[in-house]
């Protein structure tokens, strides 16, 4: 608008650039944004409402629609793609510790028995957290154990490997790498020396025999 | 080019102010190779046409005089000096046939291929860095909860987590301080368990040393713990509102009786 | 496809309509989305890749992009507008130099392992280092490496792509020149030969896997 009498003395954007930043301004931000905001925060002498005009017009009939929520705007998907938005709204939890030590266990132990996550934790593990590990589709029933009673066993799944980024349970740092790594900061005390010196070694053959290669 | 010679033997002040600045700033390397490579910048040539002589010596005349000022040198500057020192020898003096293992070339061009590597991903993480960045140069959708139709919980875990839970439950073991494997020992838990189902029948004030599991009264180990352990549980009883406790005097019984509910 | 033999009861809808779909989905979600997690939302028939294509078209030029992350895609602000963003921008961590070099080795040289890194960088990587950047997820655990010892490797992540705005590891900067250079060869110190004769053939397979070249 060379025109106006207040001409900046900057030229302010072209309209199409003023569009485009309307356009990212509401894009990532994550509340709708009033008029007055976008005017603070596009450069000196542009014309927001106009943008939004143009933006509106832009958007008509496609997947998502720019709409005015009280004096603010913000972009909205097609109320007639609704069925498509299903799964967007997922509520993300924290796994408990139990349930991450006892899947940790199963990851590195598989195939392994109830009786034998119980040994290696020092408490018994509760039927919610095994349920639950299952339900996940992180753990599954693998094969029966040739012991007396046949104890049926838990093997990590592919969702597991998938949810975890790890392409194979193989690919878990053993004992000593987890040490190295800094993620095992606790040092066995004096007395358990000798002991300790064996396991990473002794961890690493289970390892390799678990995964039978 | 003439100058080189006379250079190597006596450095310049220029040279020198640089090795002190070297010695100074010591602690900003990260490590030997670090070093080096900083060194080799002073040759101003190509990294692949660098002389490794000239480096060695300038590096192994940084550690002497590093000694000289009685700087601590961490091991691994040692370790690269006594190398350095090596392989300068071996540059210098004619090949002997006789000797195994690789030639002094050969290991100097390992040097210079290692430099040039580090010099490489060092230029390669800052053209990284200087890349457009999500959430500093570009953005992601900022609202994202558009739709609520289905609201579905998913649990979720790091590798981090799970990598650290394995490291607690196999170190556990190791740190325990003390066992409680003991017999003779009754959980608050196990006496709140009981009691429970005992208060029920107690209309009246009774002593609490009644609560006292069977056989748990004589054995002296025994009964420090369940009494302990029914004490506690008795006092969580009484703050959950079930029971009322009550003590006449300074060392006299213990008493408890149920809470008569104004709603029961 | 309508010339395929299993062609479904319901005829798929129309590509403009297909494309509107991929625009809610993408427009809704901040974290990239698979190509699979589109066929899955979207109805039985559809073609998201076409859709895709038509839509990243649409969105040249605009102040939102359609992106590609390794194999999901998500809609991201154009570089150009950052400056409009300020405020939303969040705080990330200052990474230190270490860290930043690390990220880089990985990222070149994957999948790389701890030894490798070290090796590079001439020092010891550093407790917390690589903990740090698998907490920032931008590396995670790869195959171990069929070398004695059967070392873990860590390999870049796609939320590191998506954070350096990079289709695939391919597109790093100056990956080409690097690797033209002999840079990014593993070449062990002359005199280790023992142990030499086997690994870089192996690691050459590995990282074209990588590559996908």
């Amino acid at each position: 608008m060379p025109d106006t009498p207040e001409k900046s003395l900057f030229e302010a954007p072209p309209m199409a650039e003023q569009e485009r930043m309307v356009e990212a301004i509401l894009f990532a931000t994550a509340d709708p944004v009033p008029l007055s905001g976008l005017i603070d925060r596009m450069p000196h002498g542009c014309d927001p409402a106009e943008a939004l005009a143009l933006l509106r017009r832009r958007y008509e009939g496609r997947g998502v629609r720019l709409v005015k929520v009280g004096d603010a705007w913000t972009f909205r998907t097609a109320p007639d793609l609704g069925f498509l938005m299903q799964k967007e709204t997922i509520e993300t939890r924290k796994l408990s510790r139990a349930a991450i030590e006892t899947l940790a266990i199963v990851a590195y132990h598989q195939p392994v028995t109830r009786a034998e996550i119980e040994e290696i934790r020092g408490v018994s593990v509760s039927r919610g957290t095994v349920d639950q590990l299952i339900e996940l589709e992180w753990i599954r029933l693998g094969r029966r154990k040739m012991t007396p009673g046949r104890p049926v066993t838990f093997v990590v799944t592919q969702t597991f490997l998938d949810h975890f980024g790890l392409e194979s349970a193989r690919d878990l740092p053993g004992l000593k790498e987890l040490r190295a790594a800094g993620l095992l900061d606790s040092r066995p005390p004096p007395g358990a020396a000798p002991l300790a010196g064996e396991e990473p070694d002794e961890e690493d053959a289970d390892q390799s025999d678990m995964f039978g290669d | 080019m003439t100058g080189n010679e006379f250079q190597e033997d006596t450095p310049s002040l220029g040279d020198r102010l640089a090795a002190e600045a070297l010695i100074v700033d010591l602690g900003a390397y990260e490590g030997p190779l670090d070093l080096l490579l900083t060194m080799s910048r002073t040759q101003k040539v190509d990294l692949r046409q660098i002389s490794i002589l000239d480096l060695a010596r300038q590096y192994l005349a940084f550690v002497e005089q590093a000694k000289a000022l009685r700087l601590e040198l961490a091991a691994d500057y040692l370790v690269m000096a006594a190398w350095l020192a090596f392989l300068k020898s071996r540059l210098l003096l004619p090949p002997d046939p006789s000797e195994a293992g690789p030639s002094g070339e050969e290991l100097a061009a390992h040097l210079a291929f290692q430099l040039e590597r580090l010099q490489a991903m060092r230029e390669a993480a800052a053209q990284l860095m200087a890349r457009d960045q999500l959430g500093r140069d570009f953005f992601a959708r900022g609202m994202t909860s558009d739709v609520s139709r289905v609201r579905r919980i998913t649990y979720t875990a790091t590798l981090l987590d799970l990598m650290q839970g394995y490291a607690r439950v196999r170190t556990h073991d190791d740190f325990r301080p003390f066992v409680l494997d003991r017999d003779a020992v009754m959980t608050m838990e196990q006496a709140l368990e009981r009691m429970r189902g005992l208060i029920g029948f107690a209309g009246d004030w009774t002593d609490l040393t009644s609560y006292l599991p069977e056989g748990w009264e004589i054995d002296p180990a025994r009964r420090r713990s369940s009494t302990a352990a029914t004490f506690a549980a008795s006092l969580e009883l009484a703050k959950e509102g079930h029971i009322d406790i009550r003590q006449s005097d300074t060392f006299a019984p213990i008493e408890i009786r149920r809470k008569s509910r104004p709603d029961a």
